[in-house]
């Protein structure tokens, strides 16, 4: 069986788990000061700090067919300290300052935190969220021109992270003691391992061949209670929806390390094809300068796709109006979507049959045909899946 | 066919008969603006406050007007209303106050309130009509004249006056008149009530002075804000532009003139020699030809002739506007705002007749900020109440885009904000909706006016708010220097681990140099 | 006080003069329906019908009517409208087209289509002030007759017919009246069109047979739907609830009778020698007092006497109405419905004034079902087409509630539904907004007797629509038996390991036990 | 510290994990034969079927002060087999038998499952998912009369569970083969032990002083990384917002099995304490007659509350609208709380300051400002906290 091909391949751990998170913390660290330290430069000559900061717009975002995702274009702007900037600029430093305490007491923030940390900078204290959270992304832009991501400078997301089970050992080191935990995936019952806020610093070992993305947790559940990675030697993850920071950072670094394919299985609808399934591939264009660390270029479309409705006689829903809307654009706007075709026609199938269909819809022929038949036929062929 | 006889044609010429235009609104009367009985003491008041100015100021009189409503009874009110005039001759009193289509203004091309001689009798009739009641007249027409009181009913059937007192009084006023209606009515406060009529009317009137008492008794003095009479108005004739064929024949048919050319000359405005020549000739008559042996084929040839000469657009002096700073005065006696703006355009023409726009801003003070804008609207300096939603001018306001100047307007509605909007229009024809005068209606050439004074004043509404912004920012980032300029400092220093004494430096030195670039 | 002198009294006397009723609607002929060129040419054909139906209706003759449109260029058309009526006595002719507020039908309490004496005559003068042609008159008042052919113009200063032409001449019918004018008009399609006048004109006067031809050459005849001509209006007095103070003082002052009591009997209708007496003697007025020597002050005491006097409502032969079979017939020929139905009301009073509703609603088949319910409006028979959206009838079904009749219906809007609401509204004086008759005011006391009928109509709509349902409730009921208990056997096999003897056993019972109860 | 006074008592568990999971499933089928076996005799007897359900409305929900939740009353409604009903009959049936065979199978649906399965059931297949939810709604508060849940009748959530750590072990028998897995859920490194759909099937092993339930996953994480549970020798519940069935049920199951205290640690705003504190407590008024399976009548208040603000000095925002209407609807209507005093004294304290104030905005003081100083503050005097 083609996906299989790699059985046996034993755990790879570039180096020990404990060193590399400090050398992380190493190179962000550095980064911040060397900022710090242009800006200082230039006020004691006597000019004016200035900032240099990509454009996160639409404009500045182009698909990097070799390297398999959005990228941020090299367009910059520059921002000079004058009256007008001086609040923002003030914030900045500060935020940046934090940043690098951060990484001194190996702790994080979520935006929240750093949010009302802020209250104690007095006139300097961000008026809302909203302020607070475009300084950050500032900052976040600033910094992945170095290579340094956001969770590197230890801002972390306030969100869920994805569940995961199946042939994986997670090690990950304490950030107070060095000690390294190993995580078993799968010794987790009908339970699972949650992904953290933030995973730069973990590792991996894994004999398993693939990894399997799974839109919903139902299906997840699944897949889960009938030790499905067993019998497949894989790693299930659960995205529930769009993936979170943590879970695409988490599927690409664990993809990379064990150098093995990455399957989405999602429903059939422009939702689960576009929203889902590329942002997972390629990031989103509008966090394309955040992209390079998230995307997950090796990943494959496993289904359900328009030609599984037919194949597999699955009860649809007419498209809504918004799914088409969303199906157009993504033909007309999207680069991704412009640039496979075989995505173009899988597109164009689904506009003409006017339906789409969600992962569940598989249970019409019984809750675990999806188990026995529909994954099994799909996965001794991934040669098929759509790019 | 099947023909069951019931009247012939003589049957039915027997049943032809005239019907008096006083028959004819007694059955229409809301068409006169007296549909209901708070609305009907608004046009009894009006009615009779816009002839009396119209009289001072055509006699050269500072107007002083004295308004006094007495309830009778809980829908019955004494309406009366006194002026200083020039007064009305005992002959005249009979017929302006007891027929309806009689006056003086109908038939002239010149700005005044009242226009189609309907509005006084109508309000006598109304009177009349529903308390049986006559109006109570005492006028008189200088210090050297006697008294006269009188009290005249109307003969609808005939649309005639029937005078039923008539004698001389003691009156210790030296020329003016008094008129007194009783009549079916009710009281209200708010936008549309009589309050709110003698407010506004002192706004676009700032030469008149006027005493207002209440039915409650309150009473409120408008003293005016400016001593100067406005300019008089002077009658012009037609304009060849805006003659339709049917009236040029009749023109023609009852000129005086004894050629067609002297006749053009003399019953239009504008009309030279060599302007009668050319639209002759383009016409094909004869300069000596009788105008009353022009066929009807050669008055149409006449009348598509006319817009192919150059003509100069009529005169103006026909107008009056009440002035930019007299507007500017009004507002600020009445209008709580903190900023006034007036624009009086320069006259323009629709379909023959000079008219004039005039638009006024008032912003910001007390005025609330929360709601839309108020449109105060004015035709030939009278209130219009009424039929805001039918009206040219709220239409040229609201297809206005005033996000332009500065303010929030959502999509088909009025501006939000601190503001209040008076609009005038003047001219010797104003197109009214109806003849209850409430609403103009929506001629394009009007409306395009209106919108470009709004236009103008808007820019300058536009500009006083950014100034008004550009203020505050100045403030804002003086204080932001002291303000933010030492967490740069502190950042760095915990960054780079400066020393206290460095870090206070690198502050003085952003200080300077942005303190440096302000000034430049 | 400042006088500046620039007219005295006198001189403002010498400007006083009396305006023609024709100079005054010339200025505001928008008031008549003239306001733009495509308008006009709806209100000429519409007045010229309307008064070929009255006078064939009051002659007993089943009208026979031709219209006919003919473009002379762009912006002018002829109007030709062509009768089987009486026909016009010569003498009568002049004064008909050529003086407005003249007629027959102003001073009648009587239903008819014209009212106010105005409408031809000015149809006619705007025709005259747009083109300068006279109005073309055949008319014949009967087989020994010569038919006559005139061609009339206004002298508008006058208000008086001025007659161009006048001869004898040969003409195939043996009665009838031709009338023909040229006018600036423009001819468009829709809602507002000639066209869709025509086609209502057709429904509500299902007697008449009308021939009309477009500008286009297209002819379209509508052929009577009944040979019954509607039933003759007959003319009533006022009534005493109805009238008015100062109509009730000219009233007595004018009366021919030698007592009070005689005139009170003879001038108002329903006045019986009871009912007179009990009248004066609340008044406190001497029954054989002279009717002229009704001082002011009892006048009113015996206006405010009659409304504590029970008096029978008017009769209400004055009305008649199109009635139930009629308006069916009619929206069946011109209505692609699949469902009708009609309701004439009784006839009920407002302001003395006796009126009726009549609606009728077309629902299904071929109408659209998706968009909003169209509502067809008449007063007296005469379709109203402009300003639907200020009328009282458009109001009373915009608060008519349709949800409880099974309808769709937004917040303030109109039913949605495959439907067509016809309204008619008869009376001896239908009030409109303005002379050109295009809205009904909102008087209660008309919006309830139609908002009444429409929901008399509505319960039978409502019964129509839930009968559909319920025969499709039916038919899925029978088929719900078959379809599902099955399923319930199925489920009870598997929970319960049935055998599939058993099974059946189970849905046979099922299926008996639930057909028995539904016949019961 | 009186929040540690069961310091070293042992694990409780009550019998064999798996059995009692076998106990219970039991218990189920056994519920679905009996109401099926009482129709089928109905209907021999020639008497139209009938089921009885109880009237879910909110006419019929009182909150029961001593057992501590919403409970449902005693109205019920009693559907009898009519032409109108059929469907609804049949379908409620086919249900039923979906469920028992889910049992024997040892299988389980999601309510989406359990919608296309419906697909095979020809005429009488569900139009769309509320058709189908609404059946399964009726069916879980019909078995509810009998103690037996919607996740033992085997229609599990399609939710996210919420992530454990701390001083916890979980046991999980397999479903299959019965062998039961040990779950240590100190063992996690920086991540988490996601909770299962249905945790019927689980128990615990636990030497921990108390659970302490977190509202956001911010604040989990910090606790998380910083091994707060080693600290305090507890167990932490990141619920991510009002908790989900799962996450309720888990802790209700974990609380009721180790007798250790719950605490709630919410924002201090209307959401905190109505529809997180409360839902978690005693459950929701309209879902009344699930409410003695998911409620955690033990759980108690230990912050942020009003008085916190004032004592913490406490960054807020201003109350919205709808906070206040909220609350006003919570003192006027809910009668949870107008059963507490001491609630309604805090409720009132908050609308007369007229601010709110989230559990992140300790972070004014120090990010670890909550791990150092305010909750040992809090844990030091638990008689304290709200009801």
């Amino acid at each position: 069986m083609a996906g299989k091909k790699k059985k046996g391949r034993t755990a790879k751990t570039k180096d020990d788990p404990g060193k590399r998170s400090m050398f992380l913390d190493k190179v962000a660290s550095n980064a911040i000061t060397l900022q710090a330290r242009k800006v200082f430069k230039r006020i004691e000559k006597g000019s004016k700090p200035e900032l240099k900061l990509p454009v996160r717009s639409l404009s500045n975002v182009r698909y990097d067919v070799s390297r398999g995702y959005f990228e941020i274009g090299r367009t910059r702007k520059v921002r000079t300290l004058s009256v007008t900037t001086a609040k923002t600029f003030a914030q900045t430093f500060k935020m940046m300052a934090l940043s690098k305490e951060l990484i001194e007491t190996r702790d994080f923030a979520t935006k929240r935190d750093a949010y009302y940390q802020s209250k104690n900078w007095g006139d300097a204290a961000f008026m809302d969220q909203f302020e607070s959270d475009t300084v950050m992304d500032d900052i976040e832009a600033m910094f992945s021109i170095d290579g340094v991501s956001r969770e590197q400078l230890k801002f972390v997301p306030d969100e869920h992270g994805g569940a995961v089970a199946g042939e994986l050992v997670v090690l990950d080191p304490d950030p107070e003691s060095g000690e390294v935990v190993r995580i078993d995936c799968t010794k987790f019952g009908t339970g699972a391992y949650s992904i953290p806020s933030t995973v730069e610093h973990l590792s991996f070992e894994t004999k398993a061949d693939f990894i399997l993305c799974i839109e919903t947790g139902g299906m997840f559940q699944r897949l889960q209670s009938h030790k499905f990675w067993k019998t497949w030697n894989c790693i299930l993850i659960s995205m529930a929806g769009v993936p979170t920071r943590a879970t695409r950072r988490f599927v690409r670094k664990l993809a990379e390390q064990a150098d093995i394919p990455v399957y989405a299985f999602v429903d059939c609808d422009p939702y689960g094809m576009s929203n889902i399934y590329r942002t997972l591939k390629v990031g989103s264009g509008n966090a394309a300068h955040i992209n390079r660390f998230f995307c997950v270029p090796k990943a494959r479309f496993l289904g359900v796709t328009p030609m599984d409705i037919n194949d597999y006689d699955l009860p649809t829903h007419p498209l809504k109006e918004v799914d088409i809307k969303r199906a157009r654009d993504a033909l007309k706007n999207d680069p991704f979507f412009i640039h496979h075709k075989k995505w173009r026609k899988a597109i164009e199938l689904m506009l003409s049959m006017g339906v789409r269909a969600e992962q569940q819809a598989l249970a019409k022929w019984g809750l675990n045909y999806v188990i026995e038949k529909y994954l099994p036929d799909k996965l001794s062929k991934p040669g098929s899946f759509l790019p | 066919m099947a023909v069951k006889r019931r009247a012939s044609a003589a049957d039915l010429a027997n049943r032809q008969r005239e019907i008096s235009i006083s028959e004819f609104f007694t059955k229409n009367r809301h068409l006169l603006g007296f549909d209901s009985p708070s609305k009907a003491l608004l046009t009894a008041v009006k009615e009779a406050v816009d002839n009396s100015l119209d009289a001072c100021e055509e006699a050269g009189i500072l107007p002083e007007i004295k308004v006094e409503l007495d309830a009778l009874a809980e829908d019955r009110y004494m309406v009366t209303v006194e002026d200083n005039g020039p007064g009305i001759i005992r002959k005249q009193v009979p017929k302006i106050f007891g027929k309806l289509l009689y006056g003086s203004k109908f038939h002239r091309l010149k700005q005044s309130r009242g226009q189609q001689g309907i509005g006084i009798s109508a309000a006598g009739m109304y009177a009349q009509l529903t308390t049986g009641k006559p109006v109570l007249i005492i006028t008189r027409t200088g210090a050297s004249r006697e008294p006269h009181q009188l009290e005249v009913a109307i003969d609808t059937k005939r649309n005639a006056p029937s005078v039923l007192k008539d004698k001389e009084i003691e009156w210790d006023k030296k020329h003016g008149t008094r008129v007194t209606m009783e009549l079916e009515a009710v009281y209200r406060k708010g936008q549309h009530s009589v309050d709110e009529y003698m407010v506004q009317t002192a706004m676009a009137n700032p030469h008149a002075r006027i005493e207002y008492r209440t039915p409650k008794g309150d009473e409120v003095t408008y003293e005016r804000s400016t001593e100067e009479l406005p300019v008089e108005a002077r009658e012009i004739k037609p304009h060849p532009y805006g003659v339709e064929l049917g009236i040029l024949a009749r023109m023609l048919r009852d000129s005086k003139s004894r050629t067609v050319l002297a006749a053009l000359k003399s019953d239009f405005s504008r009309v030279s020699d060599n302007v009668g020549r050319s639209i002759l000739k383009e016409a094909g008559i004869p300069e000596k030809r009788s105008p009353r042996h022009v066929a009807s084929r050669e008055v149409e040839s006449l009348f598509r002739a006319i817009p192919k000469v150059k003509i100069m657009a009529p005169p103006t002096n026909c107008l009056s506007p009440i002035g930019e700073d007299a507007i500017l005065s009004g507002m600020k006696k009445l209008v709580p705002a903190d900023w006034y703006v007036a624009r009086t355009r320069p006259p323009s023409v629709y379909r023959g007749n000079p008219f004039q726009v005039e638009v006024g801003l008032a912003y910001g003070g007390a005025l609330e900020s929360d709601g839309l804008a108020r449109v105060i609207r004015y035709a030939n300096r009278v209130p219009l109440l009424y039929q805001a939603g039918g009206c040219g001018i709220t239409k040229a306001v609201l297809t206005t885009s005033w996000r332009g100047y500065g303010l929030q307007q959502a999509r088909g509605a009025l501006p939000s904000g601190p503001l209040v909007i008076f609009v005038h229009i003047a001219s010797v024809w104003v197109p009214f909706t109806s003849e209850s005068k409430e609403a103009i209606a929506h001629y394009p050439e009007l409306l395009k006016d209106v919108r470009l004074a709004l236009q103008e004043c808007g820019r300058k509404l536009s500009a006083h708010i950014r100034r008004g912004k550009r203020e505050a920012d100045e403030h804002r980032k003086r204080t932001y220097i002291a303000k933010y300029l030492p967490y740069v400092g502190d950042a760095l220093q915990e960054i780079l681990s400066l020393s206290p004494k460095k870090r206070d430096q690198v502050v003085e030195q952003l200080t300077n140099m942005l303190e440096r670039s302000r000034k430049m």
